[in-house]
Parts: structure tokens; C-alpha cells; sequence
């Protein structure tokens, strides 16, 4: 059972979920400039096919730690944007009482943190946990393309195969790490550093959500199994700057790349009078979201830890 | 007679036992071997589906501990040698130690990181540090030591049931050594209180006024009780000595209690002086009370050298205590 | 007027011109985005060859820089936030500063790691926190923090023409700040004399007789200026302020000589207070001196909210100095 | 030219060194019952043919990083006898003053330390500082199949691969990792490990110096070539404990591995008057390092850093 509407697996809501995506992070960046929100964000612009099709097939119950661009999957996931916004706003109705902000979320069985390639260990814990305890469960692990930069995320490669863990490791690969493409960063193959290990690769380019969906549903039906990890390898684009104006891109690369939007894509199989329907009812969940968190009252501090 | 590492593995034993959530993991811990330093023996052989023997990956070994305390279970695991906290001091500082608090108290993360540390051993500079004082301060995270005087298996009893994370550090040299008896051999003529909780605090009081109150924790209160010894016998300079368990977070309570009554404290640690262990009780010391006079005694801001010639002299001895106590009270 | 960041750029500038043995080594630090905080702008452009931009590997960043050193080069690496150097821990107390003492000073390592440390940026709990206490004392490794009161480019100069491993904390909020002019604006009411060599130490000296001791460095200089003229103004308290450049190794004369003046002691960081900078500060100077008045002022022993009415409070504020002073006074 | 005449290439040579290793190794071994030696340490009996037929092949300027079993890399490499033993007596007359012992030494361009993995980043530092000094040298970085575990090494590839950076990582498999066999540690393949950041890999089952001379040629001329590191993987036996007295092998494992005897394997190769001569050869060598080194002074403390 999915804990709300956004991750039924009509093409409706497949839609739905990225324009909600799309829209909570637009409306994101522009309350930088009201001053509602400071500190920096990471926006899912341009990657939501991930999150919705990985969404739409992992079951509700199972695990997921994600990274420092978690608002994608987090409301792919179910969570409420009202309560991430909250979260964002430093306010005390958020997530986590605005302790956290941006990076640093919980709700139900997801997790994130802000630190490249530690959360990869813990989700392998996590995974033996779920694994001892029999709950059939498995766990979620997202990454980036520059994340393969961190030794952590081998260490875990290697246990979790020698352990037969149920883990799915859902890389990411946008192509830049901050401004650093990926030839900059990565040598060799990216599928053969699981390979390696002797975890199976799932692996598209793709911004198609249904692409997403299928190939997410072999990759954690294997994760599942029994075998072991697997590995899922998403090609795609991120069409904000990774922050906050960090963007070496030119303006004929984000041109090309913007072509390839997974709204625009995806939206070829709605009906004409779905759009508007989507349009309206993520406005409400997104402007619901963020003006109702505006009026919430600031956390005060308990020093005690 | 018993030893710290038979009252460790026996705690061992008895949590393995008497929760099954409970998981031992790290590298070489499994049977007949029992772990470098043996701590974890008979474990694998009595719960073979419970002990995990790790690759060496120590940043993973405490990433997976966390995982599997965010999820049900309560991890154990074993960092073959202190000076690898540094391989763990990502995973410790930025995960395991901050989730409770950045998850709004949503979570828990009961595991424990058992490591020994110190030298004297003649492992060289790689296998000899007492890099405890990096971890104490960081919020978050207990880091607690046993001693000879209170039990060793209750204090690891008490880690492993403790609901957030702890560093436990046991001294090389502490695991063949014999428990104390209270009342009995060199205690026979202290009188000996502790504090309530789980991490006790224990205070010994000569049966005379002690002229200075000494400081300490883990395999150092052997060298403190030599050192109190020494005192009496060759200056008649009586000592009170402090002894910790619990090194982080802070709490000093019976230090200052003792410092009341003598106005002058050393402190003894292994690792490096400077910003050591004894730092802070120096410093929380003189934040409270006025005209106290502290005296550290730690080893040499050096590495610890191979040559045991070397080693010796810069580590901590028995001496050095003694004379920082005789240079206190004069 | 120059900023502490346009200083410590042109220090980078001139070093990789007038040495080609000097690299720069770190993650995104090519043009035209110049490094997460813009401190290596225009070197890629400048130096192609000798401005490596890396993978997300912190581990490697610093091993590899140990490495370079060791064999001829003279790197500057940097670490994009200074949360981040959990993750050096290992290449730095294990490798970098020990490879000196153990191999007998056979060997130089002169490498220099630059980082960003601190808050009230709103970044939260992994991009916010003072970590540089946990690589104080570290023998063989010297920690440097820049102010505005120096020229940080003379001071990372001298960092990379160390021969020794240099840790080098930049606070995140210092780099927009303009650079102090001796005699004017709020120096104008102070006599301000500076230690030999090239991390120097700051004494200021106000007009009258000072009551109390501010010790501080970074960052945090702008905030106990701040106070003290908060407690001339409204309480008629004058302090001395001891600025820091050189964290560690520990040298405190001129702190000491203005305790002998003062007799009372505030320190101030932002790193949390349990063992950080200041109780090493506090310790040597009770081990000195008696009679000493100490308080601490520094952050909360919690992580670094994310929301701004949790992260004001958790960080020291100058109000909170001003309170140190008057109670410390009183 | 080579410092000292073990690393001739010449059969007896070859074979002299691997028992110059063998002998100094079984006396090092004993004097921790003399006392003379305290701590702990790693002896490299059985793997003799991987150091002597490495060192007859590589340049002796290049440069090396060795790990926690370094006696018979630096014996190999032209390493006195001598100061090796005073440095593990804890002499001032060893190489690093008796400060590092066992697993801390430096002699030249050979330097080691006792943390796994940590030091395979800076033998990558020290490649691309060679590189960018146009020195021609290579960085043989030595590890074990446990070190595989070490998530640093990952980090140290991928950069010395996109780098292109001349470094040789040299793997001796010995099968186990202190008490832990490699299936325990190691999922999947070894070498694919390597060749997914696109680094070559030269790989053998052997005891033979023969075989390991000419594969490590290969491999050293592919490191030197520019191409970028290479990889020389060696699985091999390990005759001794892993340190001291922790064995887990069973009576029947280590009547087997003992048959694959490097000195066995490539005495067959030298005429029956080599054999005293070497062994006379090597006695006094041995002899005369513990001897001397006995008789020195240990070092005095200098305790400005
Ligand atoms: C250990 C660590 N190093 C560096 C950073 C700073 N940082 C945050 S995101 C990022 C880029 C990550 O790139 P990638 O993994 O490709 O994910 P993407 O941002 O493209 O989604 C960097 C360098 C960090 N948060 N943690
Ligand atoms: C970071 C670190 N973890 C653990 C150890 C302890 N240790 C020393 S050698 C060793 C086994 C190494 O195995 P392998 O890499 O296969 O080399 P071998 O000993 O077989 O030559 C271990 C676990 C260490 N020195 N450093
Ligand atoms: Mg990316
Ligand atoms: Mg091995």
C-alpha cells in the first residue's frame, strides 16, 4: 500500500510524481530569493524519471538511504512536501524539526545524509539487518556518477556481494559531479566496478520513466531474490545547476540536454486533458507545501542531546 | 582469578546470548583465532550465524554497525587496532554519532566499536597510539574504557544496551590483567565509592587527608596506583585517585568533589599531552574552582616509536607521575 | 580593499609562479568555477599542467598529496568543506605526519591541506561544523587558521613553504571580510604587537590596563572584537586580545604574558567546547599559572542545526563572550 | 647498476636472494625467543619469487611502496641485511634509527608503512610526482589480498587511471589475509577489480621466479610505457603465520602449499655446486647482519619532533 496518491503506477501519476518533483524544486529555488531559505539545495530537475519509475515498483515498505539530491526520491517515495518543505524552511513541523534541512532527512524507512559515499556502508547494514531479520525487505542506496570517487562505496560493494545482501544500488550518473564531468572523474566503466564485485548491472540511458520502470523492476526483483546486491545504472541529465550557480555548462549543452525532458517525454502518452488536471493538482500539493510551512513556527532548542 | 579479557569476552558471550539481536562483526574474529586479541573467542562457534568476520574495510565495518542499528539490530564490532579510528572517523563524526540529533530524536543507533589501543608492546608506530582523545567531545558518542576495578563485563554489558552509539577502548596491556578485589591487595587501604549509572565513576580515599588527587582512566590506573604507592611510601604524600569509565561525554562531578578536598589534580592518559584526555578536566576543573594547581602527565607529543628504549621514554611511567604529584605539593 | 579570499588567491598565485614544484590538488577547483569557495580562481588558467582537479576522493586527495611530497613536489590540496577531513584522518595522523619522526627525518613532507570550516551558512550538520580540534596535537602535523589581522597570504606563503604537513582551516565566513589596517578604524584603540616567525601570534593591547585575556583565532577574532568593545562600552571592561594564527603545535607565551597582566582568561572557537582548542588553552595556562580565572566560550556539545534559530544558538555568539567577560570580571 | 649484488639476474643470484629472504626471515623468527627482538612481524617465507623476480626486473631508482611484509621487497630491492636487522632489533644503527621497526622503513627510494591500503594513494602521489619530474621512474606499490578490502585503493585507481599515472600495483595473493581466506574477503574477481578502471593486469598462479621475472617485465613496461599503471597480480603461498602464531591452516594445508617451494622450484635450475656456495654465501650474510646489529647501541631519544 502506498502511503499516498503519487505512486500509483498509471501513467497519470507516473506524470504526477515527476510535476510534483519538477515543481517543488522550482518553487525550491525561487524562495532563495525571498529569503524563506537559506543554506543551499540540490534540485532533481531534469533526473524525476528515476525517482518516479523506481518508485512506482520498489514496495513501500522497503529501505532507502539517498544522497545530498534527495527531494526527488523522497517525494517519489511518498513523503509529504508540506513536511519537507517544513524541513527546508528550518521549521519545526519539518521532517526532522529542521535539525537536518536540505541533506539530512527521515521519514518512515528513508533516510539521507549529506556526506558522499558514507551513507553506501550503512545502507549494507541496513540490508544484513533486513536480511537477519527476515522482513523481505530490501534496501535502496542512491549514488552519483562522482560518488564512484569514494572508497567506501567498494568497501560495501564487496561485502554486500560476499554477504549476499539485498541491496540495490540505483547509480545515478548525470554526467557532472558538481562542475566536474564525468571523463574528469571516472576511468574505465562504470558497470564494470559492480561487475567486478559480482553484482549484476541493470543499465540504460534513458529519461523514459517507463525505461525506468522496467529496468528498476528486473534490478530490484534481483536485489530480492536472495543472490545478492544488484546494481542500477541511470544515464541521465540534470538540468539545474548542481547547486546554487555552480554550472560550467555551455549554454548549447544545457540546450541539447533540455531536450530531453522526462515530462515532455512521458507526457506523449497523456491524454490532452490530463495536463491541465496535473497541473492544477501539483500546484495545490506544491503551493499547499510551501505556504503552509511559511506561517509554521521556528524550532526552539533542547540542549540536552 | 579472572582477567579484563575474560570478563569482556564473557560479556560478550552473555549479550549474544541473552538478545539475539545482538551481531559481533570485524576482521579475524572468528574461531579458533577468536580476534588479534582474543576478546571475541568462542563466539563464531556458539553463534555462527551472528559473528561476522569483515574483509579490512574498517570504514564499512562501523557504516554497516550503523545500518544495522538504524534497522533492528545491535552490532558489536571490533576494530582490530585503535590507530584505525582514523579509518572510522568519518563513519563515527559524521553518521553514526549525528543521526539521533539531526533525525529530531526519531532514531536510535545502539552500536558499540570495541578497539584496543596503547603501546608498550613494541608494535611500532602504526599499532601503539591511544587516539581516544580525537572521539571525546564529538556529540553524540560515549567513549568508555574499563579498569581493573570494576567489572569489565558489566561495562560492555551496559555499552551494547546502550541506546546511542559507544566507543569502547580497552588497553593492550589491560587484558591479562587481574581484576581487583575491593578491600583486598592494594586496595586495602582506600576507601572505595562509585557513582551510580552505568559508567561508573570510582573514587579511592587513602585513610589520611590526600594531599592530591590523581586522575585517570583504563590501563593507567595500574600505573597510577603504582605511582600513588610510591608516593606514600617514599614522601608520605597521600593521593585520592579518580578513575573513569565513562571518558566522553564529560562528567566530573567526583573530580571535583575530590579537588575540594585537596586543591590539586594530575591527570594521567597514554596518548599525546597536548589536547589530551586530561586537557578538559583541567579545563572544566579551572572553569569551577580557583587557585588549583594541575599537573598532565601523557605521553611526549611524538609518535611511538619502534626501539622500546624510545617507547619508553615516551610513554607515560610511573615516574612521571610521581614526580608531577611531588612537583604539585611542593 | 582586499579580502581575506583575495589574499589567500594571490598567496596561490604567486607561490605556483615563483615555484613549479607547487601543484594544487582538490575537487571542482578548475576555472571557471574555481573551487566551491572560488579560492583557486584563475589558477587552472594560469597553470593548466599544475592544477589537478579530482575525483571525490578525499582519501587519495591528501595520500596522494603525501606522496608528491615525499617526492619532490610541494602540493596544496584542497578539501572542499573541512567536515570532510573525517575522512583524511587516516592520511593525515596515520602517513603525512608521521612519515618524518619514523623514517628518522630521512624525509620532508611539505604538503598543505586547505579547508573551509564553520557555520552560519545555513548548510546544517555536514557542511557546517569546527572539526580542526580533532587534528590539534597531532605530533608532526602544524594546524594554521588565517584572520583578518595578518595577511593570510603571507601566512599560507609560509604554509607552503613549510617543510613540514600544514592542516590550514579557512572559516567560511572570513573569506568576504576585509583585511584589518594597523592604527585604524577598531584597531585604532589598540597597541598591536606580533610574535616572530611565520605563523605570528597577536597581542592587542587596549589603552588602559586590561581586566581580561580573549584568546582567540579565525573566524572568531571578528566576534571578540566585537565584545570587547561591547564590554568597554557598556560595563567599562577592557580586554587584551591574543590572536592566534599557529593552532598547533601549542606555543602560548604571549598568551601567558598577558595572563601574567590579566590573570583572566576567556577562549573562544566555534568548534564544540568539550577538549576543544580552548581547554588546551585553559590547561597549560592553569599548569603555569595559579589563581587563574578560565571560561570557555564556544559552540554547544551538538551538531550544527540547519535551521537558523537552532544554529544561532548552537554556535557562540558575541554575546555570549561579553557574558564569559563579565562573569569571569565579576 | 645495482647497490648490491643480490639482484643480479643470473639463476644463482636469483636464487641467492630468495635465500638471503628465507634465511634472514627463519632467523628473525627465532631471535623473538632470544628476546632480541620484541613486537611483532610478518614473514615472507613462500613468497620469495615474487621480490626476487620483481627486483630483476625493475629499475633500481624506481621507486617502492611496501606494506606490513616488507622484508623481502627491500631485501630484494638491494636492501642491507644489516640495517634491516638493527632497525627490527631496535637499533640506532637500523635504517630509520629504531623508530620504525618492522613495518615503518626507509632506505632510499624504498619506503614502507603498517596501515593497509592507506599507503597505495601515495605511492599514486609519488608516480605522478615522478611523472611530472620526467624522472622516467615507475611506483611498485605493494599489497595483499586483503588489502583488497581497503576502499582507498579504489580511490588511488581510478585517479592513477585517469591520470595515466606510472604506477605498477603489485598484488600477492597469498590466499589469506592474516586468518581470513580470500573467499571470505573477496567477491568476485580480482583482476576484474583492475581492468574495470581500465588497468591492464598481468596475472599468474606461481611459485616459479622464472615466471614472475617475466611477467613483472611485462607488466613494469606497460607502467613505464605512459600508457598508464599496470597491474601484476601474483597468487602465491605464504609458508609462516601470518605474524606470529596465528595460523588457522590446517597440518594437511600446509604439507601441500609447502611442496610449492620457490627455492625447491628454482633450485632445479642450478648446478648441485651452487647449492653450498649460496647457502655458505647467505649464512654469512644473515650471520653477520644479526651479529653486528646485536652489538649495537640502541638509540638515545631526541624528543624535538
Ligand atoms: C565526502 C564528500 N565530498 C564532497 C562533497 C561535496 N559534494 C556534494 S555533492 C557533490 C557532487 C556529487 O556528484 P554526484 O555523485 O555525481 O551526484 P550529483 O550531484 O551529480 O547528483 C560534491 C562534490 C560531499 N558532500 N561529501
Ligand atoms: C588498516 C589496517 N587494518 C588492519 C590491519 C591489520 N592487519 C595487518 S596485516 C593484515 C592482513 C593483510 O592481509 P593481506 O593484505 O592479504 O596481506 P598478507 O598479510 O597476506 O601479506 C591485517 C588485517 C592493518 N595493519 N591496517
Ligand atoms: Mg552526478
Ligand atoms: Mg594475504
Amino acid at each position: 500500500m502506498r502511503y499516498n496518491v503519487l505512486a500509483m503506477d498509471d501513467n497519470f501519476t507516473l506524470y504526477k510524481t515527476m510535476l510534483v518533483i519538477r515543481r517543488f524544486e522550482e518553487r525550491l529555488l525561487s524562495e532563495f530569493s525571498t529569503g524563506k531559505i537559506v543554506g543551499t539545495t540540490h534540485a532533481y530537475i531534469g533526473q524525476e524519471a528515476d525517482a518516479a519509475g523506481i518508485f512506482s515498483v520498489v514496495d513501500t515498505e522497503d529501505v532507502v538511504f539517498s544522497n545530498h539530491r534527495c527531494h526527488g526520491h523522497f517525494l517519489a517515495y511518498g513523503g509529504e512536501a508540506y513536511q519537507l518543505a517544513a524541513e527546508l524552511m528550518g521549521k519545526a513541523s519539518g521532517l526532522v524539526g529542521g535539525r537536518g534541512g536540505s541533506q539530512h532527512i527521515h521519514w518512515r524507512n528513508f533516510y539521507s545524509n549529506g556526506i558522499q559515499g558514507g551513507i553506501v556502508p550503512i545502507a549494507a547494514g541496513m540490508a544484513l539487518a533486513e536480511k537477519e531479520r527476515n522482513t523481505g525487505k530490501i534496501v535502496l542506496v542512491f549514488i552519483g556518477d562522482g560518488t564512484l570517487g569514494e572508497g567506501s562505496l567498494y568497501e560495501s560493494m564487496n561485502i554486500a556481494a560476499l554477504w549476499k545482501l539485498p541491496i540495490l544500488f540505483v547509480l545515478e550518473d548525470n554526467h557532472y559531479a558538481q562542475t566536474t564531468p564525468v571523463e574528469k572523474a571516472v576511468a574505465g566503466s562504470m558497470s564494470a566496478r559492480f561487475t567486478a564485485f559480482g553484482i549484476p548491472v541493470w543499465e540504460r540511458e534513458t529519461s523514459d520513466v517507463l525505461e525506468v520502470r522496467s529496468l528498476a523492476m528486473e534490478a530490484a526483483a534481483s536485489a530480492r531474490s536472495g543472490t545478492g546486491p544488484a546494481c542500477l545504472i541511470l544515464h541521465t541529465h540534470r538540468f539545474s545547476a548542481h547547486s546554487k550557480g555552480d554550472d560550467p555548462r555551455s549554454p548549447e549543452e544545457l540546450a541539447r540536454i533540455h531536450k530531453i525532458d522526462p515530462l515532455t517525454i512521458h507526457g506523449l502518452r497523456l491524454a490532452t486533458e490530463e495536463f491541465p488536471r496535473a497541473a492544477s493538482e501539483v500546484a495545490e500539493i506544491v503551493n499547499n507545501a510551501f505556504d503552509r510551512a511559511s506561517l509554521d513556527p521556528f524550532p526552539e532548542l533542547c540542549s540536552e542531546y | 582469578m579472572t582477567t579484563v579479557l575474560d570478563r569482556l569476552n564473557f560479556a560478550l558471550h552473555r549479550s549474544m546470548e541473552s538478545d539475539e539481536r545482538v551481531y559481533v562483526l570485524g576482521e579475524d574474529i572468528l574461531d579458533p583465532y577468536g580476534g588479534a586479541f582474543k576478546v571475541t573467542r568462542g563466539l563464531s562457534t556458539k553463534f555462527p550465524t551472528r559473528v561476522l568476520t569483515t574483509p579490512i574495510s574498517e570504514a564499512a565495518i562501523v557504516g554497516m554497525a550503523s545500518g544495522m542499528a538504524l534497522r533492528g539490530l545491535i552490532p558489536v564490532a571490533e576494530i582490530m587496532f585503535g590507530d584505525f579510528v582514523t579509518l572510522v572517523a568519518d563513519q563515527l563524526v559524521n553518521h553514526a554519532s549525528k543521526f539521533r540529533w539531526i533525525y529530531n530524536n526519531l532514531v536510535r543507533v545502539p552500536l558499540v566499536v570495541r578497539t584496543p589501543m596503547g603501546g608498550r608492546r613494541g608494535y611500532g608506530p602504526t599499532h601503539s597510539q591511544s587516539l581516544e582523545k580525537m572521539f571525546l567531545g564529538v556529540p553524540g558518542l560515549k567513549v568508555i574504557a574499563p579498569n581493573t576495578l570494576g567489572d569489565p563485563a558489566d561495562l560492555l554489558a551496559a555499552a551494547i544496551s546502550d541506546e546511542d552509539p559507544v566507543l569502547f577502548i580497552e588497553h593492550k596491556l589491560l587484558y591479562t590483567r587481574q581484576l581487583l578485589e575491593a578491600g583486598k591487595a592494594d586496595l586495602r587501604d582506600y576507601q572505595v565509592d562509585q557513582t551510580f549509572g552505568d559508567y561508573p565513576t570510582f573514587t579511592m580515599r587513602p585513610t589520611k587527608p590526600a594531599h592530591l588527587t590523581l586522575a585517570c582512566y583504563g590501563y593507567n590506573f595500574e600505573l597510577a596506583r603504582l605511582a600513588a604507592l610510591d608516593l606514600i611510601m617514599e614522601h608520605e604524600i597521600f593521593s585520592e585517585i579518580i578513575l573513569f569509565s565513562q571518558l566522553s561525554p564529560f562528567n566530573l562531578d567526583p573530580l571535583f568533589q575530590s579537588l575540594e578536598r585537596t586543591g590539586k589534580l594530575v591527570t594521567v592518559e597514554e596518548g599525546t599531552i597536548s589536547l589530551g584526555w586530561g586537557a578538559e578536566l583541567a579545563a572544566r576543573s579551572v572553569e569551577k574552582m580557583r587557585g588549583l594547581m594541575v599537573r598532565r602527565v601523557a605521553a611526549l607529543d611524538l609518535p611511538v616509536a619502534n626501539a622500546k628504549s624510545l617507547e619508553d621514554k615516551i610513554l607515560p611511567s610511573v615516574q612521571d607521575i610521581v614526580n608531577a604529584g611531588l612537583y604539585i605539593v611542593e
